[in-house]
Protein backbone atom coordinates (compact mmCIF):
# COMPACT_ATOMS: atom_id res chain seq x y z
CA UNK A 1 0.00 0.00 0.00
CA UNK A 2 0.78 3.15 -0.36
CA UNK A 3 1.80 6.27 2.57
CA UNK A 4 2.43 9.61 1.89
CA UNK A 5 4.95 11.06 4.61
CA UNK A 6 5.12 15.03 5.13
CA UNK A 7 7.72 16.63 7.23
CA UNK A 8 7.56 20.06 8.74
CA UNK A 9 9.75 22.48 10.61
CA UNK A 10 13.45 21.45 10.62
CA UNK A 11 12.79 17.71 10.12
CA UNK A 12 12.68 19.16 5.96
CA UNK A 13 15.97 19.84 6.64
CA UNK A 14 17.11 17.03 8.36
CA UNK A 15 15.63 14.48 5.31
CA UNK A 16 16.40 17.07 2.67
CA UNK A 17 12.48 16.46 1.92
CA UNK A 18 9.17 17.69 2.28
CA UNK A 19 6.70 14.71 1.59
CA UNK A 20 7.63 11.66 -0.03
CA UNK A 21 5.28 8.48 -0.91
CA UNK A 22 6.51 5.25 0.57
CA UNK A 23 5.06 1.63 -0.70
CA UNK A 24 4.73 -0.66 2.76
CA UNK A 25 3.09 -4.04 3.29
CA UNK A 26 -0.68 -4.08 4.07
CA UNK A 27 -1.12 -3.96 7.55
CA UNK A 28 2.35 -1.84 8.31
CA UNK A 29 1.95 -0.10 11.92
CA UNK A 30 3.58 3.67 12.49
CA UNK A 31 6.72 2.18 13.98
CA UNK A 32 7.75 -0.02 10.74
CA UNK A 33 7.49 3.07 8.77
CA UNK A 34 9.81 5.08 11.12
CA UNK A 35 12.17 2.39 10.90
CA UNK A 36 12.35 2.57 7.19
CA UNK A 37 12.84 6.48 7.45
CA UNK A 38 15.54 6.28 9.96
CA UNK A 39 17.44 3.96 8.15
CA UNK A 40 16.96 5.87 5.33
CA UNK A 41 17.71 9.29 7.71
CA UNK A 42 20.12 8.70 10.24
CA UNK A 43 19.70 12.49 11.48
CA UNK A 44 15.98 11.91 12.16
CA UNK A 45 16.40 8.92 13.98
CA UNK A 46 18.90 11.00 16.23
CA UNK A 47 15.35 13.02 17.24
CA UNK A 48 13.40 10.19 17.60
CA UNK A 49 12.42 11.08 21.20
CA UNK A 50 10.86 14.19 19.97
CA UNK A 51 8.84 13.49 17.33
CA UNK A 52 5.48 14.21 16.79
CA UNK A 53 3.35 11.62 14.57
CA UNK A 54 -0.06 12.61 13.01
CA UNK A 55 -1.75 10.32 10.93
CA UNK A 56 -4.29 12.59 8.79
CA UNK A 57 -5.42 15.01 11.16
CA UNK A 58 -4.97 13.48 14.14
CA UNK A 59 -2.10 12.34 16.81
CA UNK A 60 -1.45 8.68 16.78
CA UNK A 61 1.25 6.86 18.53
CA UNK A 62 3.64 4.53 16.93
CA UNK A 63 1.48 0.73 17.24
CA UNK A 64 -1.21 2.54 15.40
CA UNK A 65 -1.95 0.33 12.06
CA UNK A 66 -1.71 2.38 8.72
CA UNK A 67 -3.87 1.72 5.91
CA UNK A 68 -3.30 2.64 1.87
CA UNK A 69 -3.98 6.30 1.43
CA UNK A 70 -2.62 7.39 4.89
CA UNK A 71 -0.89 10.91 5.24
CA UNK A 72 2.02 10.67 8.06
CA UNK A 73 2.90 13.93 9.40
CA UNK A 74 6.33 13.85 11.41
CA UNK A 75 7.30 17.09 12.91
CA UNK A 76 9.28 17.86 16.12
CA UNK A 77 7.31 19.95 19.27
CA UNK A 78 4.94 22.63 18.35
CA UNK A 79 5.66 25.92 19.45
CA UNK A 80 2.98 28.13 18.07
CA UNK A 81 1.76 31.38 19.88
CA UNK B 1 -20.13 27.82 21.92
CA UNK B 2 -19.44 30.65 19.14
CA UNK B 3 -16.03 29.68 17.43
CA UNK B 4 -14.12 31.83 14.80
CA UNK B 5 -10.62 30.67 14.52
CA UNK B 6 -8.18 32.82 11.37
CA UNK B 7 -5.05 32.03 10.28
CA UNK B 8 -3.54 34.67 8.26
CA UNK B 9 -0.13 36.28 6.87
CA UNK B 10 -1.76 39.74 7.80
CA UNK B 11 -0.99 42.06 10.97
CA UNK B 12 -3.25 41.42 13.69
CA UNK B 13 -5.61 44.51 13.82
CA UNK B 14 -6.60 44.24 17.65
CA UNK B 15 -8.53 47.39 18.17
CA UNK B 16 -10.83 46.57 15.08
CA UNK B 17 -10.78 43.10 16.29
CA UNK B 18 -12.04 44.43 19.97
CA UNK B 19 -14.82 46.90 18.18
CA UNK B 20 -15.80 44.14 16.94
CA UNK B 21 -17.12 42.23 19.69
CA UNK B 22 -20.48 40.52 20.09
CA UNK B 23 -21.90 39.50 23.55
CA UNK B 24 -25.84 39.15 25.07
CA UNK B 25 -26.44 40.21 28.53
CA UNK B 26 -25.80 37.53 30.39
CA UNK B 27 -21.80 37.84 29.88
CA UNK B 28 -19.54 39.77 32.02
CA UNK B 29 -16.12 38.72 31.56
CA UNK B 30 -14.07 39.33 28.19
CA UNK B 31 -10.62 37.78 28.56
CA UNK B 32 -8.03 38.79 25.93
CA UNK B 33 -4.66 37.54 25.33
CA UNK B 34 -2.09 38.86 23.03
CA UNK B 35 1.08 36.98 22.57
CA UNK B 36 3.72 39.41 20.85
CA UNK B 37 6.84 38.71 19.18
CA UNK B 38 9.75 39.48 21.84
CA UNK B 39 13.57 41.07 20.51
CA UNK B 40 15.24 38.22 22.05
CA UNK B 41 15.11 34.21 21.64
CA UNK B 42 17.77 32.11 23.73
CA UNK B 43 19.46 34.77 24.68
CA UNK B 44 19.98 36.27 20.78
CA UNK B 45 18.55 39.25 19.34
CA UNK B 46 16.51 38.67 16.37
CA UNK B 47 14.19 40.98 14.26
CA UNK B 48 11.68 38.67 13.04
CA UNK B 49 9.86 35.15 13.77
CA UNK B 50 8.47 33.15 10.82
CA UNK B 51 5.54 31.01 11.63
CA UNK B 52 5.24 27.91 9.76
CA UNK B 53 1.84 25.59 10.15
CA UNK B 54 0.07 22.51 9.21
CA UNK B 55 -3.18 24.52 8.65
CA UNK B 56 -5.80 21.24 8.27
CA UNK B 57 -4.39 19.85 11.22
CA UNK B 58 -3.82 23.40 12.97
CA UNK B 59 -7.89 23.40 12.62
CA UNK B 60 -8.58 20.21 13.98
CA UNK B 61 -6.28 20.76 16.80
CA UNK B 62 -7.67 23.78 17.64
CA UNK B 63 -11.17 22.48 17.63
CA UNK B 64 -10.67 19.79 19.81
CA UNK B 65 -9.44 21.73 22.41
CA UNK B 66 -12.36 23.87 21.86
CA UNK B 67 -14.38 21.09 22.30
CA UNK B 68 -12.77 20.86 25.15
CA UNK B 69 -13.30 24.12 26.99
CA UNK B 70 -16.93 23.66 25.82
CA UNK B 71 -17.48 21.01 28.36
CA UNK B 72 -15.77 22.63 31.17
CA UNK B 73 -16.66 26.35 31.45
CA UNK B 74 -19.54 28.51 30.58
CA UNK B 75 -18.23 29.79 27.41
CA UNK B 76 -20.07 32.22 25.15
CA UNK B 77 -17.48 32.41 22.50
CA UNK B 78 -13.75 32.35 21.41
CA UNK B 79 -12.22 34.17 18.72
CA UNK B 80 -8.62 33.48 18.20
CA UNK B 81 -6.01 34.65 15.47
CA UNK B 82 -2.18 33.38 14.51
CA UNK B 83 -0.30 34.88 11.99
CA UNK B 84 1.97 32.72 10.01
CA UNK B 85 4.36 33.77 7.76
CA UNK B 86 7.01 36.15 8.77
CA UNK B 87 6.14 38.52 12.32
CA UNK B 88 8.02 41.05 13.70
CA UNK B 89 9.39 41.86 16.71
CA UNK B 90 7.02 44.08 18.62
CA UNK B 91 4.38 42.58 16.44
CA UNK B 92 1.16 40.27 17.77
CA UNK B 93 1.23 36.83 16.56
CA UNK B 94 -1.52 35.29 18.86
CA UNK B 95 -4.87 37.44 19.73
CA UNK B 96 -7.66 35.31 21.85
CA UNK B 97 -10.30 36.67 22.73
CA UNK B 98 -12.78 34.71 25.37
CA UNK B 99 -16.29 35.78 26.58
CA UNK B 100 -18.22 34.05 29.55
CA UNK B 101 -20.38 34.89 32.36
CA UNK B 102 -17.75 35.57 35.13
CA UNK B 103 -14.30 36.60 35.40
CA UNK B 104 -12.96 33.91 36.75
CA UNK B 105 -14.03 31.20 34.18
CA UNK B 106 -12.41 33.19 31.23
CA UNK B 107 -8.80 33.56 32.59
CA UNK B 108 -9.36 29.54 33.37
CA UNK B 109 -10.55 28.52 29.24
CA UNK B 110 -8.23 31.09 28.03
CA UNK B 111 -5.55 29.99 29.94
CA UNK B 112 -6.18 26.53 29.24
CA UNK B 113 -6.47 27.03 25.63
CA UNK B 114 -2.77 28.66 25.30
CA UNK B 115 -1.25 25.71 27.54
CA UNK B 116 -2.68 23.41 25.25
CA UNK B 117 -2.16 25.12 21.78
CA UNK B 118 1.16 24.61 22.87
CA UNK B 119 1.47 20.98 23.53
CA UNK B 120 -0.83 19.90 20.07
CA UNK B 121 -1.42 22.82 17.67
CA UNK B 122 1.08 21.98 14.78
CA UNK B 123 2.78 25.61 14.25
CA UNK B 124 6.11 25.91 14.50
CA UNK B 125 9.00 28.98 14.69
CA UNK B 126 12.57 30.09 12.95
CA UNK B 127 13.79 33.08 14.27
CA UNK B 128 15.01 35.22 12.05
CA UNK B 129 18.50 37.61 12.66
CA UNK C 1 6.32 49.08 36.60
CA UNK C 2 4.54 52.08 34.87
CA UNK C 3 1.05 52.14 36.35
CA UNK C 4 -2.23 54.29 34.64
CA UNK C 5 -5.25 54.72 36.80
CA UNK C 6 -8.26 56.84 35.06
CA UNK C 7 -11.36 57.04 37.21
CA UNK C 8 -13.98 58.38 34.61
CA UNK C 9 -17.43 58.70 33.90
CA UNK C 10 -17.07 58.80 30.14
CA UNK C 11 -17.40 55.37 28.39
CA UNK C 12 -14.26 53.40 28.10
CA UNK C 13 -12.69 53.42 24.33
CA UNK C 14 -10.85 49.73 24.38
CA UNK C 15 -10.07 49.91 20.72
CA UNK C 16 -8.20 53.02 21.30
CA UNK C 17 -6.51 51.89 24.84
CA UNK C 18 -5.44 48.91 22.55
CA UNK C 19 -4.21 50.95 19.65
CA UNK C 20 -2.38 53.26 22.65
CA UNK C 21 -0.73 50.02 23.81
CA UNK C 22 3.22 50.76 24.53
CA UNK C 23 6.09 47.83 24.96
CA UNK C 24 9.95 47.47 25.09
CA UNK C 25 11.05 44.38 22.53
CA UNK C 26 11.86 42.39 25.84
CA UNK C 27 7.71 42.07 26.37
CA UNK C 28 6.06 39.14 24.98
CA UNK C 29 2.72 39.05 26.42
CA UNK C 30 -0.14 41.54 27.07
CA UNK C 31 -3.34 40.57 28.87
CA UNK C 32 -6.38 42.69 29.28
CA UNK C 33 -9.56 42.00 30.83
CA UNK C 34 -12.96 43.37 30.57
CA UNK C 35 -15.73 43.73 33.61
CA UNK C 36 -19.27 43.83 31.41
CA UNK C 37 -22.24 44.71 33.65
CA UNK C 38 -24.74 42.00 33.26
CA UNK C 39 -28.12 42.15 32.31
CA UNK C 40 -29.22 40.59 35.82
CA UNK C 41 -28.45 41.10 39.29
CA UNK C 42 -29.31 39.10 41.94
CA UNK C 43 -31.82 37.22 39.38
CA UNK C 44 -33.62 40.87 38.50
CA UNK C 45 -33.56 42.18 35.23
CA UNK C 46 -31.34 45.62 35.61
CA UNK C 47 -30.86 48.24 33.12
CA UNK C 48 -27.33 49.85 34.29
CA UNK C 49 -25.41 49.70 37.33
CA UNK C 50 -24.25 52.76 38.96
CA UNK C 51 -20.58 53.15 40.41
CA UNK C 52 -20.03 55.34 43.35
CA UNK C 53 -16.41 55.67 44.63
CA UNK C 54 -14.20 57.11 47.59
CA UNK C 55 -11.78 58.25 44.87
CA UNK C 56 -8.69 59.33 46.57
CA UNK C 57 -8.91 56.05 48.63
CA UNK C 58 -9.10 54.07 45.42
CA UNK C 59 -6.15 55.65 44.13
CA UNK C 60 -4.42 54.80 47.22
CA UNK C 61 -5.45 51.24 47.38
CA UNK C 62 -5.10 50.59 43.40
CA UNK C 63 -1.53 51.52 44.07
CA UNK C 64 -1.24 49.40 47.03
CA UNK C 65 -2.06 46.44 44.89
CA UNK C 66 0.13 47.92 42.47
CA UNK C 67 3.34 47.80 44.83
CA UNK C 68 2.70 44.19 45.73
CA UNK C 69 2.48 42.99 42.16
CA UNK C 70 5.45 45.08 41.68
CA UNK C 71 7.17 43.21 44.15
CA UNK C 72 6.05 39.38 43.01
CA UNK C 73 6.15 39.39 39.29
CA UNK C 74 7.79 41.33 36.73
CA UNK C 75 5.28 43.79 35.07
CA UNK C 76 6.30 46.54 32.50
CA UNK C 77 2.84 47.99 32.76
CA UNK C 78 -0.53 48.20 34.09
CA UNK C 79 -3.29 50.20 32.68
CA UNK C 80 -6.71 50.28 34.72
CA UNK C 81 -9.14 52.26 34.00
CA UNK C 82 -12.83 52.04 36.14
CA UNK C 83 -16.04 53.92 35.12
CA UNK C 84 -17.66 55.32 37.47
CA UNK C 85 -21.67 56.66 37.87
CA UNK C 86 -24.19 55.19 35.54
CA UNK C 87 -22.92 52.41 33.32
CA UNK C 88 -25.29 50.50 31.17
CA UNK C 89 -25.73 46.56 30.49
CA UNK C 90 -23.44 45.29 28.16
CA UNK C 91 -20.78 48.07 28.64
CA UNK C 92 -17.47 47.38 30.17
CA UNK C 93 -17.32 49.15 33.90
CA UNK C 94 -13.52 47.87 34.43
CA UNK C 95 -10.74 47.60 31.52
CA UNK C 96 -7.57 46.47 32.40
CA UNK C 97 -3.91 46.03 30.53
CA UNK C 98 -0.96 43.73 32.69
CA UNK C 99 2.22 43.89 30.42
CA UNK C 100 4.93 41.25 30.87
CA UNK C 101 8.11 39.12 28.72
CA UNK C 102 5.47 35.82 29.68
CA UNK C 103 1.97 35.28 29.53
CA UNK C 104 2.13 33.11 33.16
CA UNK C 105 2.74 35.94 35.04
CA UNK C 106 0.66 38.80 33.14
CA UNK C 107 -2.42 36.20 33.56
CA UNK C 108 -1.00 35.86 37.33
CA UNK C 109 -0.86 39.75 38.28
CA UNK C 110 -4.13 40.31 36.18
CA UNK C 111 -6.32 37.64 38.55
CA UNK C 112 -4.47 39.30 41.66
CA UNK C 113 -5.28 42.81 40.78
CA UNK C 114 -8.71 42.39 40.35
CA UNK C 115 -9.28 39.50 43.20
CA UNK C 116 -7.28 42.13 45.33
CA UNK C 117 -9.27 45.48 43.91
CA UNK C 118 -12.69 43.51 44.94
CA UNK C 119 -11.61 43.03 48.86
CA UNK C 120 -10.21 46.77 48.93
CA UNK C 121 -10.76 49.05 46.76
CA UNK C 122 -13.35 51.29 47.84
CA UNK C 123 -16.48 51.37 44.57
CA UNK C 124 -20.05 50.32 45.70
CA UNK C 125 -22.39 49.61 42.66
CA UNK C 126 -26.44 50.01 42.90
CA UNK C 127 -28.02 48.31 40.25
CA UNK C 128 -31.08 50.40 38.23
CA UNK C 129 -34.12 48.57 37.24
CA UNK D 1 -10.60 66.52 69.32
CA UNK D 2 -12.74 66.56 66.18
CA UNK D 3 -12.92 64.11 64.09
CA UNK D 4 -14.46 64.13 60.62
CA UNK D 5 -16.49 60.71 59.48
CA UNK D 6 -17.32 59.94 56.39
CA UNK D 7 -20.80 57.39 55.20
CA UNK D 8 -20.41 55.74 51.90
CA UNK D 9 -23.04 53.65 50.04
CA UNK D 10 -26.18 52.29 51.48
CA UNK D 11 -24.57 53.44 54.97
CA UNK D 12 -25.32 57.11 53.62
CA UNK D 13 -28.94 55.61 53.60
CA UNK D 14 -28.85 53.67 56.63
CA UNK D 15 -27.65 57.06 58.83
CA UNK D 16 -29.60 59.19 56.74
CA UNK D 17 -26.01 61.00 56.54
CA UNK D 18 -23.36 61.48 54.31
CA UNK D 19 -20.54 63.22 56.71
CA UNK D 20 -20.88 64.76 60.22
CA UNK D 21 -18.27 65.97 63.04
CA UNK D 22 -17.80 64.44 66.25
CA UNK D 23 -16.20 65.74 69.29
CA UNK D 24 -14.23 63.20 71.26
CA UNK D 25 -11.60 62.77 74.39
CA UNK D 26 -8.09 62.93 73.08
CA UNK D 27 -6.75 59.29 72.31
CA UNK D 28 -9.90 57.74 71.63
CA UNK D 29 -10.17 54.66 69.51
CA UNK D 30 -11.93 54.14 66.06
CA UNK D 31 -14.09 51.57 68.47
CA UNK D 32 -15.20 54.65 70.56
CA UNK D 33 -15.98 56.54 67.95
CA UNK D 34 -18.31 53.60 66.30
CA UNK D 35 -19.81 52.64 69.71
CA UNK D 36 -21.33 56.35 70.10
CA UNK D 37 -22.22 56.11 66.12
CA UNK D 38 -24.07 53.19 66.80
CA UNK D 39 -25.69 54.59 69.54
CA UNK D 40 -27.43 57.06 67.64
CA UNK D 41 -27.94 54.77 64.56
CA UNK D 42 -28.96 51.18 65.51
CA UNK D 43 -28.98 50.84 61.80
CA UNK D 44 -25.63 51.44 60.91
CA UNK D 45 -25.79 48.75 64.32
CA UNK D 46 -26.86 46.15 62.70
CA UNK D 47 -24.10 46.23 60.14
CA UNK D 48 -21.39 46.42 62.09
CA UNK D 49 -20.11 42.78 61.40
CA UNK D 50 -20.14 44.19 57.95
CA UNK D 51 -18.24 47.65 58.35
CA UNK D 52 -14.91 48.30 56.78
CA UNK D 53 -13.30 51.61 58.64
CA UNK D 54 -11.33 53.64 57.04
CA UNK D 55 -8.65 56.51 58.85
CA UNK D 56 -7.81 58.87 55.96
CA UNK D 57 -7.11 56.72 53.33
CA UNK D 58 -6.08 53.51 54.68
CA UNK D 59 -8.07 50.57 56.68
CA UNK D 60 -7.77 50.18 60.25
CA UNK D 61 -8.95 48.39 62.63
CA UNK D 62 -11.15 49.38 65.82
CA UNK D 63 -7.97 49.76 68.30
CA UNK D 64 -6.98 52.28 66.49
CA UNK D 65 -5.95 55.31 67.69
CA UNK D 66 -7.49 58.53 66.37
CA UNK D 67 -6.03 61.80 65.98
CA UNK D 68 -7.38 65.59 65.54
CA UNK D 69 -8.41 66.44 62.72
CA UNK D 70 -8.77 62.24 61.73
CA UNK D 71 -11.75 61.97 58.73
CA UNK D 72 -12.90 58.04 59.33
CA UNK D 73 -14.50 56.38 56.64
CA UNK D 74 -16.98 53.62 57.30
CA UNK D 75 -18.94 51.79 54.45
CA UNK D 76 -19.74 47.99 53.44
CA UNK D 77 -18.04 45.11 51.52
CA UNK D 78 -16.45 46.75 48.20
CA UNK D 79 -18.20 46.10 45.24
CA UNK D 80 -15.99 47.20 41.90
CA UNK D 81 -15.27 45.62 38.38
Amino acid sequence: MTIRVQFWSYFKELTGCAHLTEELPEGSTVDELLKRLHARHPKLAAFQNSTFIAVGLDYQGRSHVLRAGDEVSLFPPVQGG
Amino acid sequence: MKRQLTLTRDPIDEPALVSQRALTAEMGAAVYFSGIVRGTEDGATISAIEYEAFTPMVERQFNLIFDQIEKRWPVEGIRLIHRLGLVKVNEPSLWVEVITPHRAEAFAACQFLIDEMKKTVPIWKKPLA
